[in-house]
């Protein structure tokens, strides 16, 4: 086991989701990953590993407003598989 | 009758129909209309296909057959299918209700056939294949050679997807469960 | 990376911490649209509202929209707005503006609606240093009605009627419609910005706060110019719309201010200086 | 102002500038130039703008603009340079916007322009066709009223007689009554509220992704319904006991009611009818000031535009003949040699004297 | 081209180009971009110019450009886009240019547009309302004959369910008969004969200095009595007997023609009327149909518009009642709620059953 | 000087003698014409004309006109001709240029009529690379409606509605044309005269000629603008004329050749080159 | 009615005579009509003066009084002058054809008397002065007051030479010959 | 008596004269002067005095297209008070 941590977070709104991948570059960390399930339009949203940094990169990008961020006041560490 | 999603292919679907009666030597009138601007809403599609000049117009107010690929927009299409007509729903996406006393109602799952063709968005032609098999309206070469002839340049590069969809629906079709064409040569609506 | 764990982004984070961005802004009534997956236009309202929301003009703006796929925006965006007739907007702008000096005039038009249906209203609202802003979002195409050629266009670019690519025999020039107003007497600010990605979308919003202030402290006609990404129109599969618009486009629309305290930069000066590489205006 | 010789183009300025209108915008095309250049003079001075716009399409956006937010606002040209306009003028109306429209034509050939309108789909303007300088002072007063009360374009329809005759007026404001309060206009005021305006043509509301143009059509519609019923206007003279009726608009009609009054002065059972709202058609008041005529002449000028609202609103119950022509000089302008007291009495004296049905 | 599915669209164009047209310009409006694009695609094949024009105002330009130098070209746009076009519209008539004017109307609002001249002045293009694919294919390469033949504008009036249904058609070039060679076109090869030509709507001749209006404009309307004379043309189904007559146009028309042949295959005493040339309209066709009828139901999908020209026929001859209304989807196309075959049965069987003068 | 003898001027010489010039072109079918005493478009007319001739381009030309003062020569001017409605003429010269391609197609505009009305079509024209001549008869006043300002009155400028000049906070300013067209992908040549002298006439005719050719020789646009003297509309003595051209439109609208050969040459550039004299270029 | 070429001054005579008109109480309605282009054509203006509101419109079939500042578009006007109208012409340039049987004619040297005040343009004005009092139809005050408010911006400089004209004009006219107030108080047209 | 000699002449519309007076400072010998009589229009026009040089510079101002330009084989001599 081996920790990483997240400075910050995101939620989304993967209804909004059209599914454009285009946040999935946009993430510095690339800690963002495209689903396998598909929402109610059918389209497949990102999903959100550990090691966000709170940048608001995502949120600038993302066509659909499906981002809010968040800064956590002390970073989070999250415990993985090594 | 068929109705979708935009951008799900519901055109394509109809426009290949409508060729491979031609091809067929039938009539065939077809039109697609869009329900709100031109991305996100419902589109329909009117298919009438008859052995002779067709005089009626291309909006019906009955239909012998309907075909979902969603059930977003369906209602409007299913109060206007016939007792007894066909209604053949892209399942398991689809979550409307059916009428299965009033209706022959077939589903096909044709979102996950063209899912492991490897194109989900050739799903409206393995509905248009499995319909044509069910129904005897056309037969699948008919359906690939209209499909290459309806096909804009710049989606030449789905040939080979679309093709393996008309013939996967064709497939999965259930032949002579509700023929086209009665034996009095009567034309279909 | 992907053994990773998917963490909730269902709701809020339960650990202490401090929102930063809102999903949408707050001049948006609702996050919903209907334009296309991958569009950049969404983008670039984002920040239009948000530069207006930061300069505290909420209050006193009118948005003059034109007719593109953004005019889905019309009835969405929480600002006083007149809906104008495609490429008509400048005008209109112009009428407001001189009936509410006060108020933050702007418009919102694509490359079809200005550069093609209105070209004339633009320039010559320019030319009288109209105090209004009008803004561009620039996708070469006609977004709406299919994805056709406009003549924003660069030589190369896909659309629905030059599939292998815009070719200057047959089809002719784009014109950089930037060039054409920062040189005009009335304009006081002229930049070019993109959103292909999220520091471009940050220097769009700065270019846009520029412009407003320029009218505000009524110095003269003010003008941004948007490069946004439409797959649909172009073509192409989303996740491509950034590094085509970049490469594509952005090589020939540089980005940069093209005018600003009385300086005029042109697109040939910004192509020099950034000796292919990103610019470093604004 | 007290009375003052007065050019017809100035009288309607300053007419419209009495009503409070306060914006203009217009290009340049005869006998319409002189209308703009006064108003150019003039709004400055009382704290209004006039744009001497760069075309004719940039003109009538710049009205849109400027009507949006609330204030009295116009535009205008000859009928030559309101075709440009025609998208804006079918779309503003959609808009439910109270712009004000001038149309100096040359000479009455865009009749049916004016009352059909030139654009795309349904949509009405109340058209005010003034006899003379006095009363299109009244009637340009009228137009920013009726544009008010009933939220939809009004087009004044003069021409180079009424632009460029000089009359001596006396010009105030007129009062026609209160008018609702417009709180459709947009000042920029309600932005972030979640209450914000949008003035627009596409039948959507704020906060709503869909549209509904049918039903907003259909309201546009029973809208046009309720002016035809209840605005419509027209002048008549000796029309109880007339043989002959004869009808005519705008500055030709005082050539007819001249005539008329000559012919009544002899005796002749003559008698006028004069739409002053060429849309809404007095269709009403001219069938019963036609009840009992055996002729009804219809004097025009243009190739017989006017004529179909006269036969739409009499249905066969009198005889409709046409007195007009097309008339115009060599410039175009439509100063033709019809507009001669004497050649439109010789007009009618030839209806008077031919069998019911007319001379033709 | 043998019998092949065809969207209408793009039968207009290849039967446009059968009948020799050689020069389109256009800018994309819906319904009627397919035109465009198929024009875009094929001309060029054939030796033709496509210009996708930046707007409407320069695709009429460069259309008008094209026409006079004697080769067949057309334009088109909805009949917004047409609102811009309307000053060149008025002017390339009086200029006598043989241009054809596609309109992918969104529904039939714009009547009074294509039949009264939506711009200034006295002028009228020639109307042609195709039921279908079918006749679309026809109708089109009779546009450019009587284009040529009269040389006057000839409009096409399409919408959106001509525009996108898809049939099997067979097009191939007709023969309408010979035309007089072109000899008032430009070609550039008269300069310094003495003999250049001129092609203009100011009604001058080369070396005259002075213009003469008056007289063009006098002409031009003895043409368009011609054309009203000769030109008119309709549909008529089992109207010797009817008791009720349905007129209806274009696309809609093919709904009425069902119900009425539905309502006659009950035995029902209906028949049907569809002018094919909305001008000149089939005044003298209509009326005889209507001989003897006891009501008169005009179907059409705006707020009444060829009504009036129904009324103007028959001149209180029978009642007329409107049956039709606006209708429309929500992206407002055209496309709405009336184009249902059991609605449309439903308002004439609502006539049948009603008194005469109709249900209202 | 007044005490010499009136020579004869109503019939040719006696004495052996050349004629080396002749009173109209044998272009033009009258000598008549109704414009003003003092109005530069004559003179413009006259080379214009001049120059298809010498190029031997009569049989192959067709000129189409715009509507304003020139106008007049529509039905004088003895080539094959479209008359335009007011800002059209570039369209419709695309039009005609397109069916006949091998012919000779210009426009005849004024600043009214091209860079007021429409604009927009002369800019798209040339983007486009139609293969056409755009001439532009400058004279900073719609001469024919009764001398209001246009988009290229130059500010201090006299018109009906600026008679203490063009004021740039009320009127807005200029629009120097010709740079925009000459910075167009599609722009071939671009040149900018004037007929306020005999030399300025004599250079005017070889921009033509240049312009013609460039668009016989199929290389793209071309463009060039002539600067006229308006008596009328300025509202000064005819003789006042030239000089008042010079002095107030010509240091704004300066004379040279924009773009020839492939190279561009701004306004700007040729204020500074000239060093207020005369340019030296063409 | 005033006829005249282009440039002559017949617009600012006739709105002079009409604006003093109105001064002294009358009513009077106006018209000038441009018989061609802007430039070069015949320049005609109506002038009808009254006791009372004027019910005629402004173009006449007769007139009770003709001014002629050059003869080239003269014929037309004559023709609608009644038997007994008044004639006056700008002499020695008017080369018309006078009827002097049926007309009173008046023959005014108005481009001399201009031209020796140093400005030919001003010669309309000399005619209308002689008119006025010729006729009585008002007097030489409100012509100059007349004038003054008829003259556009661009023309301020020429005031005085204008006054001048009107002077010299009202100077050069034959008080009492015809009198355009006939005791009746009917009003001349 | 001196002689001024003439290298060319011109001829001169004088009807189609409308007295702009472009031509008197566009000719270089300043040999046009404007007339005291006026022309059919009412307009003076110019008049030649000797020392034309055929250099046709009035011709290129003039807008009513007044003027011919000759040039001389000879030069031709006019005899003029001194
Ligand atoms: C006068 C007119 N012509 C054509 C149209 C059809 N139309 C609607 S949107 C559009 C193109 C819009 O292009 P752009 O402004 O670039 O916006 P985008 O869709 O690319 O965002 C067109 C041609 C119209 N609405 N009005
Ligand atoms: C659409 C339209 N608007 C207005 C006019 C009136 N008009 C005729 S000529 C003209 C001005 C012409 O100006 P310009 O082109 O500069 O020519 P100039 O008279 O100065 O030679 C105008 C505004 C018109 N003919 N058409
Ligand atoms: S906030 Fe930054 S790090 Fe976190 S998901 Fe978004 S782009 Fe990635
Ligand atoms: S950018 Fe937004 S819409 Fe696109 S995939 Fe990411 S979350 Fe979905
Ligand atoms: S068509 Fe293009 S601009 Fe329009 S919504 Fe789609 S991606 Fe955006
Ligand atoms: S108004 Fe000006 S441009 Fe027109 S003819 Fe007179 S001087 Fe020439
Ligand atoms: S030709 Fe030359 S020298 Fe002779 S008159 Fe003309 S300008 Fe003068
Ligand atoms: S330039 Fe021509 S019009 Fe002018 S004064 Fe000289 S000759 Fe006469
Ligand atoms: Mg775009
Ligand atoms: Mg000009």
């Amino acid at each position: 086991m081996r920790a990483i941590e997240s400075r910050g977070t995101v939620t989304i709104a993967k209804q909004l989701c059209k599914g454009c991948e285009l946040c999935i570059p946009a993430c510095p960390p690339r800690v963002l990953e495209m689903s396998e399930a598909h929402n109610e339009q059918g389209f497949p949203y990102p999903e959100l590993r550990p090691g966000c940094t709170g940048c608001g990169a995502c949120l600038l990008v993302c066509p659909d407003f499906c981002f809010e961020v968040f800064l956590y006041r002390e970073p989070v560490a999250h415990e993985v598989a090594p | 009758m068929l109705t979708g999603i935009g951008g799900q292919g519901v055109q394509l679907a109809a426009q290949v129909l409508a060729r491979a009666a031609v091809r067929e030597d039938r009539h065939a009138i077809y039109l697609g209309t869009y329900g709100g601007t031109m991305r996100g809403g419902n589109t329909d599609s009117t298919l009438v296909v008859g052995d002779a000049p067709i005089s009626a117009p291309p909006i019906v107010s009955r239909t012998w057959a309907a075909l979902a690929m969603h059930h977003q927009f369906w209602e409007p299409v299913r109060d206007k299918l016939r007792p007894g007509g066909v209604a053949m729903v892209n399942s398991p996406a689809f979550e409307g209700e059916l009428d299965r006393e009033r209706h022959r109602v077939f589903e096909v799952p044709a979102t996950p056939i063209a899912a492991g063709l490897g194109g989900a968005m050739a799903s409206s032609l393995v509905l248009a294949g499995a319909f044509a098999a069910t129904t005897g309206l056309v037969e699948l070469p008919s359906l690939i050679e209209a499909m290459r002839e309806s096909l804009p340049p710049y989606r030449r590069q789905h040939l080979e997807l679309n093709q393996a969809a008309l013939a996967a629906g064709f497939e999965a079709g259930s032949p002579g469960a509700a023929p086209a064409w009665p034996k009095n040569g009567g034309a279909p609506a | 990376m992907s053994r990773l764990p998917v963490l909730d982004t269902d709701r809020p984070p339960q650990a202490s911490a401090v929102k930063i961005a809102r999903d949408k802004p707050d001049l948006l009534l609702t996050e919903r649209h209907d334009l296309c997956p991958g569009c950049g236009e969404p983008l670039a309202m984002r920040v239009l509202l948000e530069a207006i929301e930061e300069l505290d003009a909420s209050r006193m703006a009118i948005g003059v929209v034109g007719i593109g796929c953004y005019t889905a925006f019309s009835p969405t965006m929480d600002v006083d707005s007149i809906q104008a007739l495609h490429g008509r907007a400048p005008s209109v702008a112009t009428g407001a503006k001189r009936m509410r000096p006060e108020s933050l005039v702007f418009t919102l038009q694509g490359d079809g609606d200005m550069v093609n249906e209105g070209l004339q209203e633009v320039i010559h609202t320019a030319a009288r240093g109209e105090s209004v802003t009008c803004v561009l979002l620039n996708n070469g195409v006609f977004g709406e009605t299919g994805g056709h050629m406009t003549a924003t266009t660069v030589l190369g670019q896909r659309t629905k009627n030059s599939l292998d690519g815009r070719d200057a025999a047959y089809h002719g020039h784009p014109i950089l419609i930037g060039d054409l107003l920062a040189q005009l007497g009335g304009t006081a600010y002229a930049a070019r910005g993109a959103v292909d990605d999220a520091a471009g979308v940050a220097r769009a919003k700065r270019m846009l706060r520029r412009a407003f202030q320029t009218q505000l402290r009524g110095e003269g006609f003010s003008f941004v110019e948007i490069l946004t990404m439409c797959p649909t129109g172009w073509f192409i599969p989303t996740p491509d719309g950034p590094g085509y618009l970049d490469e594509v486009m952005g090589t020939v629309h540089v980005t940069g201010e093209l005018k600003a305290g009385g300086k005029l930069t042109t697109t040939a000066e910004l192509i020099a200086r950034r000796g292919g590489r990103e610019a470093p205006t604004a | 102002m007290s009375r003052e010789l007065i050019e017809g183009s100035a009288a309607i300025a300053e007419a419209a500038i009495a009503a409070g209108c306060r914006f203009f915008a217009g290009y340049p095309m005869t006998p319409f130039t002189e209308v703009l250049e006064h108003f150019a003079r003039r709004l400055p001075e009382v704290g209004g703008v006039c744009i001497n716009a760069e075309s004719e399409l940039e003109a009538v956006g710049m009205a849109w603009g400027a009507v949006s937010t609330g204030a009295r606002a116009a535009t205008g040209s000859t009928g030559q340079g309101l075709s440009l306009m025609q998208e804006s003028f079918s779309e503003i109306t959609r808009a439910e916007l109270p712009l004000v429209i001038v149309n100096m034509a040359r000479g009455q050939g865009d009749y049916y322009q004016s009352t059909r309108g030139g654009g795309h789909g349904d949509y009405r303007h109340i058209v005010l066709a003034p006899i003379d300088i006095h009363e299109a002072v009244e009637l340009t007063q009228l137009a920013f009223h009726l544009a008010d009360a009933w939220r939809n374009p009004v087009l004044i329809y003069g021409d180079y007689l009424l632009a460029h005759t000089y009359e001596a007026v006396d010009i105030r404001a007129l009062d026609f009554g209160e008018l609702p309060a417009k709180d459709w206009a947009v000042d920029g005021s309600l932005g972030g509220t979640g209450h914000s305006r949008s003035v627009n043509p596409l039948g959507f509301r704020k906060g709503e992704t869909g549209v509904d143009p049918d039903s907003m059509w259909k309201r546009l519609q029973a809208k046009h319904d309720a002016i035809e019923r209840e605005e419509a206007r027209c002048e008549t003279e000796f029309v109880d006991d007339a043989e002959t009726v004869v009808v005519a608009f705008g500055s030709l009609a005082k050539f007819a009611r001249y005539a008329v009054r000559e012919l009544r002065g002899e005796g002749v059972r003559v008698g006028y009818v004069r739409p002053i709202t060429l849309w809404p058609f007095p269709s009403q008041a001219l069938a019963s000031a036609c009840d009992g005529a055996a002729n009804v002449a219809v004097l025009e000028q243009n190739a017989g535009q006017m004529i179909d609202d006269v036969r739409l609103a009499l249905l066969g119950r009198a005889p409709v003949v046409a007195i007009g022509e097309i008339s115009t000089d060599p410039a175009g302008f439509g100063v033709g040699p019809l507009l001669d007291p004497e050649r439109v009495r010789g007009r009618i004296e030839a209806v008077l004297e031919a069998p019911p049905g007319g001379p033709r």
